[in-house]
């Protein structure tokens, strides 16, 4: 150990946050509970910051692995990660510090919420660890018990309001990612007999056009769509994402589903490349373009705020799924290289950094306004500047418009439709835009028309709702700074994409 | 025909049944029970998948199997407690309307 | 990192950052806000300076970051980019000003000066683009930033008006993303190239090109508001006044120009889009929505609503402009973008500082409003001449480009969009300036702010006066070294390269000779404005004319034809302001008589003192519209009557004449084809003619005649119809080349006027219409010499001499004429002075007439020495005074009449006396015959022949015996022709009703129909969705499975 | 599918929708087809890892080789399944009580003799039975799920009665439910300082120290499903006393 490695901080980054859940659990309600708690969360940032400056430094064109208990790969269970998993760890770093800043207010006292705190950080910490755990992840069967700690946690989180519709939706929620984790136990029950490992890499190394590779295939692609929630099967989502409370839906949308979508591209492309067929591309294509167009459309007539924004977290789903009929499809192998991976990389943190701050915002406007009622919001930004303002950028950034990452994204793929000569894609994307503008500006003029009768008249104000506090400066705050990220990735996209890109060109598992 | 042949059919089957369960049941608590099939159908496949060659054991499913047990275990009880929780909720506003 | 790299970028960010700094700042630190924003416009302001004076010294200023893999962010400082960064920069200034008197007191004043700042930002980081993927990301951040402006004041309109300008620019975003994605992956980087890009590249598909050219054309056009795509303007008026002026003038629509100049010259390279055909279609929309916008406007009472729609004409001038695809019509186009820019905003800044200080929004509350805020209305007033082209204003400058550029590229149907837009916009605009100056306040202010030491706070009136004196000194010193017209000029230079033509020919150069003559006028003009001085100067004004006086009789004297028009115009205006001072002395609307008075006589001084074309519109122009006043002066029925015909056909004249002069001048550059001549020469003899009283254009003169006070008539009739002769002497290609088709009517025409005019005026019972008839009558005779000398050039050196004499003469005994008209009432028989009287009104006439001894003999018998050479023209001639006989006869007769019926007991006024003796005076020729040459060997007995005399006899004899009949007849309308035109005018009014009213049916239709399947479409898809969330998922995950299933197995 | 959660059971067992009838007969139909095919189309000569775990079994400390695969080989997944259980736990607690005591005896005036007699004689049998377990894990089938699943049995049985009450919420019952995550983290982790590599056994130790994981976990996962089972109960019971005050107003 004479250098220090980026694959030698693996573990650290999944224990850590597991630690944290330990000690969540045990100190339980107490007056530091949410320094402790930010602390954790800023070492696994700068953890997470470390492995990957050492991991750009490396410049290796192998991903890096790590060994655990020194028996590699059949035998043993190995952590590894490439440009794309550093990707993933480097944003859930970013926004396990953001929203766990974010929660240490929600779950204050501030809002009676204390009671819900004891539960909610032992359960967020293990999600986290979770998602950690799964981006790093080089097993197949490892994967699938990754899957099930955020499965778990996730539902349990979504149940954390107690009332019936979340309970109800928390159920729905866990059901169907059982169901999903079941498909995808099979599939590598499939795997581990016709490859005799576990490991992806070596599966990739001997997978081949066969039968059994494209059930397996089949089976981790219907899994996962179902825990995605592409569009037919996006039913569960909106009310998980509505119902839970606002951090969680916020991590819910921004890195929960991409987790499985990560498992999805990392199987449709590198694993078993050689078992897909365009006609399945196509079809999953279909199947996002559609879901941008209805997920768009339901947003559009949503009448609640974060039901807004969880139908349009399945429009933007849909638009990630365009990468598959996207992609490279050469020699009956599609390949996660080009614009097309770019585009859905950028997609992933964009819509990941966007939504996480509009959820948040949207979080402090139902806090401001009582009431998640989109037609309660009119004239809140008179009184609620600024978290209207990060609404809008979020939104922006949806909807594609520069300067934002979700114009980077957009462009990506545009620039690949018209280079892969499929133009029809392009009239889907311009168009899920156009909806995006409808539902997102359906707020915008909510917020900015002013009520006479509410805001001139001085007795109005006693008439506000009663259950409205003022939302904490530091909730406001880091809504804010993630909206302005969101701004600064769509300045300079190359950031993202060096470190993506070692993946995208060397396609190592 | 091998007996590990024909758990692994079984398992099959009992993975289509519980799936099958899954689509049709309309009871929450059948959802749940069949999905527990699904996972044991899924388990027996991998037991059968052990002895597939039949000189050798192969101890790593076995492993697999118990794994998934306990997370099986788990997301059940996750699931029978939300089940329930539902249940008293609306019990007792079904009371608070009386 | 230097400074050649930096200074875009800190263009580019000094307004955001000032934005953002202003969104922190709290609401009630008002000074702190304040000092951001006018400090921020001024750092901007002067590093915009910098970059400006580094471009103009050849260094090249980039800002270059990485965005994307091949796709750079590019701020790149090159012409054309500060062209349009020096008119935000400034304008930003200026409404920022207007802005913050604006909101003195109203709410979230920090929301709304930060994305203002933003606003401009954007509008300058797009100026800046250096490329396509950078201008698309500002235009872009433009719409999202200008979203809260249009919302700002919450109501339920402006939420509307917000959403949508947001449906249109979104759809048109999303277009133009298209667009420039598809050019992307096609063409590369899309860095803005002079002369385009796409050109050199191999390999392209036209057809791709094509449909990419629409998308970004159609994205670019939503926001230009090229027709189709122009709804969200007029409805976005909802949004505060500054507002509505930085998104007229420089934000928004000039966005969208300025993008589709981008488009066409630095990405596909204007020839290039011309071999394709695309710069056609844009030209066709652009010229369609030119008249669309007009006769939108037209119909508006809303002022704001009105003003939106003039924009959507106008910024369609710059893609015009662009497409025609012609050098000059480019930099027409490009000129444009700042001029219609500055008047624009003007005009918003008026229009919210009507809305502030008087509740004012409608324009049929605005009458009188020039009373209550003069300033204000002046400067409403210059801008709105300048939209409607009246020469030397700005607006004026764009549209002669831009024609000149149509001829260029031979679009001549161009010239017609011009002459229809001109027309509609003079339409719309004229009458508010006549309600503002001329009618009476006829309602109160609907909610009017105490008045204030100015007319309104200090910071809303100063940026209009600004921006209206810019309105003014680009359009006068347009040909000067930094005026945007040589900047445009540069940049097309660039863009056109090898070639560009040399354009030095057709420079709007305003060098009159001699100038130092209007500099006492000007100097009394500036003295009336202020209160104190303005009895004294009244007093000064006959003094006004005595430089140019001077000048005539010393200075003036290489050009005889300038020497004799100048002598002409100064003597009669000297006299005529001895005359007024009198006439006027009881008038209550004196000064405003004195104020146009002075004008009329600066725009005809300057007139006749001009040698270029420039300066000869431009002075027409001035004594044009300035006359209207003075024939508006009674107000009464009929002085409106004929001040609306008068200004009516002061349009038509001009358009026309701007027609004409734009093909003179190309043709005199450029051309040598000798068709486009003959045309040329018709619009000109048009337009002059409607001046210079060519028959069937002369219907306003028996109008305006009557109803003016008589030193206007007298001025009129004497003066200022002889300037249309001077434009013909000077415009037409006489003495050069022979155009038969054109002179043949114009004798007939003349010579049938003479004649017919004669008859008709005798008929008449008002002294001055009989004497306006007359002038029509003698009128006639030189618009038939003008067509002798078209027929036969080699008799114009005699025969220009000789109608100049004429014209002297009439100009004369005309006015003299009617100066005695003002003397009626001291005609009464039985006073002493009576017989002198009478020979003051007998001297004229019968000079008129051309008895021998008189200076009408004389002209005419030069007259009739130029044309021997055809001896009909000479026997007409000689004819035409039988005709002039009856008209001063009648005159003479309906004087005496007056002077019975209207006998009184005032002594006669020698005021009134003098000048008319001066002047009868100088129909005597000895006067002024011996400055000219040109009467070389005719003396004045030679006019002793009997052809001067039967004529005049013959026309006593007919009066006498035809004095029962004409008794009995009734009397005719004046105006003759005029009734036929305004009978045609009503049917086509009427038949454009019913087509409006059709048009507005089958939009209703569709509208209808669109919401029947807005509704069916809603009804549906509510159904669906129930259909889809409720009981599907289950068999939906099946069906998904098996299609995997089929799709991977098979 | 899970649009409809029915929680009554008067419904009926199915959903009548025909189409989702039809077509998941069909398509578990096609499923079945298609699997049965990949067993059969199977050559079986694929022995998966079998030969390489009996390789390395001398170097895992046991003998079993399941034991060895799950508590060594792919012990990072062991470690991570206790944390899905713990997960579990969490999202089922009730709301804390911390004054209450971690365990508690209840005089109940009214025995149940069956059930005491059952409580009686059986639970020492299963607790010494699953202390064999436990320790037979090394080298023969058992461990310690089947040890914690046994003794969680004996704890259902325990607290059939009413008699005992655990409050798991209190700070004993959470350090026990946490400790063997903790044990398992801190010797994975500690063995980084001294193998160089996480979770890799020292070869001398590696029997003991998967022994004292394995003790831990028993606790553990006992406490575990023991409060998962209670969660049920509870939950009946506070709807019940709820039922009570409810008829006493």
């Amino acid at each position: 150990m004479n250098y220090l490695s980026s694959s030698l901080l693996l573990p650290a980054i999944v224990f850590l946050p597991l630690l944290a859940a330990i000690i969540a659990f045990i100190i339980g309600r107490n007056r530091l509970q949410g320094l402790i708690n930010i602390s954790f969360s800023l070492t696994q940032f700068l953890l997470v910051v470390l492995t990957t400056l050492l991991f750009l430094d490396e410049q290796t064109d192998q991903s890096e692995r790590y060994v655990i208990g020194g028996w590699g790969a059949p035998l043993g269970i190995d952590l590894i990660v490439d440009g794309f998993s550093i990707l993933m760890l480097a944003l859930t770093g970013l926004l396990t510090l953001l929203i766990t800043l974010y929660s240490a207010s929600y779950f204050s006292d501030k809002y009676n919420a204390s009671e819900k705190s004891l539960r909610f950080w032992p359960l967020w910490w293990f999600l986290i660890s979770g998602l950690n755990a799964l981006f790093m992840s080089a097993d197949a069967f490892n994967i699938y018990v990754c899957l099930e700690i955020i499965g778990l946690s996730a539902a349990a989180l979504v149940a954390l309001q107690g009332n019936r519709a979340a309970l109800q939706a928390a159920l729905r929620y866990l059901l169907v990612g059982l169901l999903g984790s079941l498909f995808y136990l099979f599939a590598i029950a499939i795997l581990y007999r016709s490859h005799g490992t576990l490991d992806l890499m070596q599966i990739a190394e001997t997978a081949s056009h066969s039968f059994p590779d494209k059930v397996a295939m089949i089976l981790i692609t219907i899994g996962l769509l179902l825990k995605i929630a592409l569009f037919p099967l996006h039913f569960w989502l909106p009310p998980a994402h509505a119902n839970a409370p606002t951090p969680v839906s916020a991590i819910l949308s921004a890195l929960v589903v991409k987790a499985s979508l990560y498992i999805l591209i990392k199987f449709w492309f590198d694993v078993l490349g050689e078992a897909t067929t365009f006609g399945a591309s196509q079809v999953l294509g279909a199947l996002g373009g559609t879901g941008i167009i209805y997920g768009s459309w339901c947003a559009f007539r949503a009448t609640q705020l974060k039901l807004l924004i969880a139908y349009s977290t399945v429009a933007q789903l849909g638009y990630i799924f365009l990468l598959f009929p996207l992609s490279e499809y050469s020699m009956g192998v599609s390949s996660f290289t080009g614009s097309a991976s770019q585009a859905a990389v950028y997609f992933i943190v964009a819509h990941a950094c966007a939504k996480a701050a509009m959820f948040l915002a949207a979080g402090n406007l139902i806090l401001a306004q009582g009431n998640g009622e989109i037609a309660k919001l009119k004239g809140i930004a008179v009184r609620e500047p600024l978290n209207v303002l990060v609404f809008a950028i979020a939104g922006i950034s949806l909807i594609g418009l520069p300067p934002s990452a979700g114009f980077i994204a957009k462009w990506l793929l545009l620039t690949t439709a018209f280079e892969s000569g499929q133009w029809w894609w392009v009239i889907v994307v311009i168009t899920g835009g156009l909806l995006g503008a409808m539902y997102l500006f359906k707020v915008l003029s909510l917020a900015f028309s002013t009520d006479p009768a509410v805001v001139e008249s001085p007795t109005a104000k006693s008439t506000a709702p009663v259950s409205s506090v003022p939302v904490s400066s530091v909730m406001t705050t880091v809504a804010l700074i993630l909206a302005l990220i969101t701004l600064a990735l769509g300045l300079n996209a190359e950031f993202i994409l060096n470190i993506s890109n070692t993946v995208t060109e060397v396609n190592g598992i | 025909m091998t007996s590990a042949l024909l758990y692994s059919m079984a398992g099959l089957a009992l993975f289509a049944i519980g799936f099958f369960g899954v689509v049709v049941a309309s009871h929450v608590m059948r959802k749940i029970l069949a999905l527990n099939v699904m996972g044991v159908g899924i388990f027996m496949f991998l037991i059968a998948l052990a002895k597939r060659n039949p000189l050798v054991v192969d101890p790593l499913p076995h492993a697999l199997v118990l794994t998934g047990i306990v997370i099986a275990v788990a997301g059940t009880a996750l699931a029978l407690n939300l089940m329930v929780r539902i249940h008293h909720m609306d019990q007792s506003s079904q009371e608070q309307s009386k | 990192m230097n400074m050649s790299t930096l200074l875009p970028a800190f263009i580019v960010l000094c307004p955001l950052l000032v934005g953002l700094a202003v969104m922190a700042t709290p609401e009630h630190r008002s000074l702190q806000r304040r000092s951001l924003n006018i400090g921020g416009a001024l750092m901007t302001l002067s590093l915009i300076a910098m970059l400006l004076s580094g471009v103009v010294n050849g260094l090249d200023f980039e800002t270059r970051l990485p965005l994307l893999p091949n796709i750079d962010f590019v701020l790149h400082g090159d012409a054309l980019s500060l062209l349009f960064v020096s008119l935000s920069g400034l304008l930003w200034l200026f409404t920022t000003i207007y802005a913050i008197g604006y909101f003195k007191n109203s709410a979230n004043r920090s929301r709304f000066f930060a994305f203002f700042s933003l606003c401009v930002g954007a509008t300058i980081g797009l100026a800046l683009a250096g490329n396509l993927v950078t201008f698309l990301i500002f235009y872009e951040l433009l719409t999202l930033v200008t979203y809260p402006l249009i919302a700002h004041k919450g109501n339920a309109a402006s939420i509307k008006a917000a959403r949508t300008y947001l449906v249109y620019t979104m759809i048109g975003g999303a277009l133009l993303l298209t667009g420039v994605v598809w050019l992307k992956v096609l063409a590369g980087p899309l860095d803005f190239t002079s002369a385009g890009l796409l050109a050199e590249l191999p390999g392209l598909n036209n057809s791709h090109l094509q449909i990419i050219f629409v998308l970004l054309i159609a994205g670019l056009g939503v926001k230009a508001a090229l027709f189709p795509l122009h709804a969200w303007l007029p409805i976005s008026m909802a949004a505060p006044a500054p507002v509505s002026a930085l998104l007229h003038a420089v934000a928004v629509v000039k966005a969208g120009a300025f993008g589709i100049v981008r488009v066409v010259y630095d990405i596909y390279g204007v020839e290039f889009a011309s071999d394709l055909g695309l710069t056609v279609l844009l030209a066709v929309i652009a010229g369609f929505t030119i008249i669309y916008g007009s006769v939108k406007a037209l119909s508006q009472d809303d002022l704001k609503r009105r003003l939106a729609y003039s924009t959507v004409s106008q910024v369609s001038y710059i893609a015009l402009g662009t497409a025609i695809a012609g050098p000059i019509a480019t930099i027409g186009g490009l000129v444009h973008l700042v001029h219609q820019g500055l008047m624009k905003i003007t005009l918003f800044f008026c229009a919210g500082n009507l809305a502030e200080t008087l509740g004012v929004h409608k324009i049929s509350q605005m009458n009188g409003a020039g009373k209550r805020m003069p300033l204000t209305m002046a400067a409403f007033t210059i801008a709105a001449f300048g939209m409607i082209g009246v020469p030397p204003i700005a607006g004026f400058v764009s549209k002669w480009y831009l024609g000149v550029g149509a001829l260029e590229a031979q679009a001549y149907w161009v010239l017609g969009v011009l002459a229809i837009s001109s027309l509609l916009n003079a339409s719309y605009f004229l009458p508010i300036i006549h309600a503002i100056w001329f009618k009476e306040q006829d309602q109160p202010w609907p909610k009017e702010v105490p008045k204030l030491r100015l007319e309104t706070h200090w910071m809303l009136l100063l940026p209009p006066l600004i921006t209206a004196f810019f309105v003014l000194a680009v359009g006068l010193f347009a040909s000067s070294a930094y005026s945007p017209l040589t900047w445009s000029a540069l940049i097309a230079s660039r863009e056109y390269q090898a070639i560009f033509p040399n354009i030095s020919g057709i420079a709007l150069k305003y060098s009159t000779g001699h100038l130092w003559v209007l500099i006492l006028p000007t100097l009394l003009l500036f003295a009336m404005a202020f209160k104190t001085l303005r009895a004294k100067v009244i007093r000064l004004i006959p003094l006004a004319p005595l430089p140019a006086l001077l000048a005539a009789l010393l200075v003036v004297n290489e050009d005889k034809v300038e020497q004799s028009f100048l002598l002409l115009t100064s003597a009669i205006w000297f006299i005529a302001a001895l005359y007024a001072q009198t006439y006027m002395a009881n008038d209550d609307k004196r000064n405003r008589f004195y104020l146009f008075f002075i004008l009329t006589m600066i725009g005809n001084l300057g007139v006749v003192l001009s040698q270029e074309i420039s300066s000869f519109i431009a002075f027409f122009a001035l004594m044009s519209f300035s006359a209207y006043p003075l024939i508006l002066h009674s107000e009464s029925d009929e002085a409106k009557s004929a001040a609306t015909t008068y200004i009516r056909w002061v349009i038509f004249s001009e358009i026309v004449l701007f027609l004409g002069l734009v093909g003179r001048t190309y043709y005199a550059e450029f051309g040598t084809n000798e068709l486009p001549v003959v045309w040329v020469s018709t619009l000109l003899i048009i337009g002059f003619g409607v001046k210079a009283g060519l028959a069937t254009l002369h219907v306003w003169l028996p109008k305006a005649h009557p109803v003016a006070p008589i030193p206007a008539s007298a001025l009129l009739s004497a003066v200022m119809v002889k300037v249309g002769l001077l434009g013909w002497i000077r415009f037409l290609p006489l003495g050069d080349a022979s155009i038969n088709v054109l002179a043949q009517p114009m004798m007939v025409l003349g010579f049938t006027a003479t004649f017919l005019a004669a008859i008709y005026g005798a008929l008449q019972d008002n002294a001055k219409t009989v004497l306006a008839y007359s002038t029509v009558s003698q009128l006639g005779i030189i618009v038939a010499s003008i067509g002798f000398a078209l027929a036969t050039p080699d008799s114009w050196a005699l025969l220009l001499p000789a109608i100049v004499l004429f014209a002297m003469h009439h100009g004369f005994a005309k006015a003299s004429l009617f100066f005695c008209v003002g003397l009626s009432s001291a005609l009464k028989p039985g006073h002493k002075l009576t017989p002198f009287l009478w020979l003051l009104v007998l001297v004229p006439a019968l000079s008129l007439i051309g008895l021998p001894l008189s200076s009408g003999a004389l002209a005419k018998a030069a007259l009739k020495d130029a044309t021997s050479s055809w001896p009909l023209f000479s026997t007409l001639l000689v004819m035409s005074a039988i005709g002039t006989t009856l008209l001063m006869g009648r005159f003479i007769e309906l004087m005496k009449e007056q002077a019975i019926l209207k006998a009184s007991s005032a002594k006669p006024n020698w005021r009134l006396i003098l000048p008319t003796a001066l002047s009868a005076l100088m129909c005597l020729s000895y006067f002024y015959t011996p400055p000219f040459e040109f009467k070389q060997f005719q003396t004045i007995v030679s006019t002793l022949s009997w052809s001067a005399v039967w004529p005049a006899f013959t026309g006593l004899l007919i009066i006498f015996a035809t004095k029962k009949l004409r008794a009995k007849l009734p009397v005719p309308p004046a105006g003759d022709l005029l009734i036929v035109y305004q009978a045609l005018a009503r049917l086509s009014a009427k038949t454009w009703q019913k087509i409006a009213n059709l048009n507005a049916s089958i939009a209703q239709y569709i509208d209808m129909t669109l919401g029947h399947l807005h509704l069916w479409s809603l009804s549906v898809s509510r159904r669906l969705s129930k259909q889809l969330t409720l009981d599907t998922p289950g068999t939906v995950m099946i069906v998904m499975l098996a299609a995997l299933l089929y799709t991977f197995l098979t | 599918m899970f649009n409809k959660l029915d929680i009554e059971y008067d419904g009926p067992a199915v959903d009548k929708s025909a189409l989702s009838l039809i077509a998941s007969v069909l398509v578990v139909g096609l499923l079945l087809a298609v699997t049965i095919k990949i067993v059969l189309s199977d050559k079986g000569h694929n022995t998966g890892l079998a030969p390489l775990i009996t390789q390395n079994i001398e170097l895992s400390g046991v003998t079993n080789p399941i034991t060895a695969v799950l508590l060594n080989f792919r012990a990072y997944d062991t470690l991570l399944e206790i944390a899905v259980l713990l997960v579990v736990v969490l999202a089922i607690l009730p709301t804390r009580d911390h004054h209450a005591p971690f365990f508690k005896r209840i005089e109940v005036s009214k025995q149940n003799l069956v059930l005491l007699a059952l409580q009686r004689w059986i639970t020492p049998a299963v607790v010494i039975f699953a202390g064999y377990l436990l320790w037979a894990g090394a080298h023969q089938p058992g461990g310690a799920f089947q040890a914690g699943a046994l003794l969680a049995g004996a704890s259902v049985l325990m607290f059939q009665s009413d008699t005992y009450q655990v409050n798991y919420t209190s700070f004993m019952a959470r350090v026990l439910l946490v400790l063997s995550l903790v044990v398992f983290i801190t010797i994975g982790t500690a063995l980084i300082w001294f193998e160089g590599s996480l979770l890799t056994y020292p070869l001398a130790f590696s029997g003991l120290l998967i022994l004292l994981i394995e003790t831990c976990a028993t606790v553990s996962i006992t406490l575990a499903l023991a409060s998962l089972y209670s969660s049920f109960i509870a939950s009946e019971n506070i709807s019940v006393t709820d039922h009570k005050h409810r008829t006493i107003k």
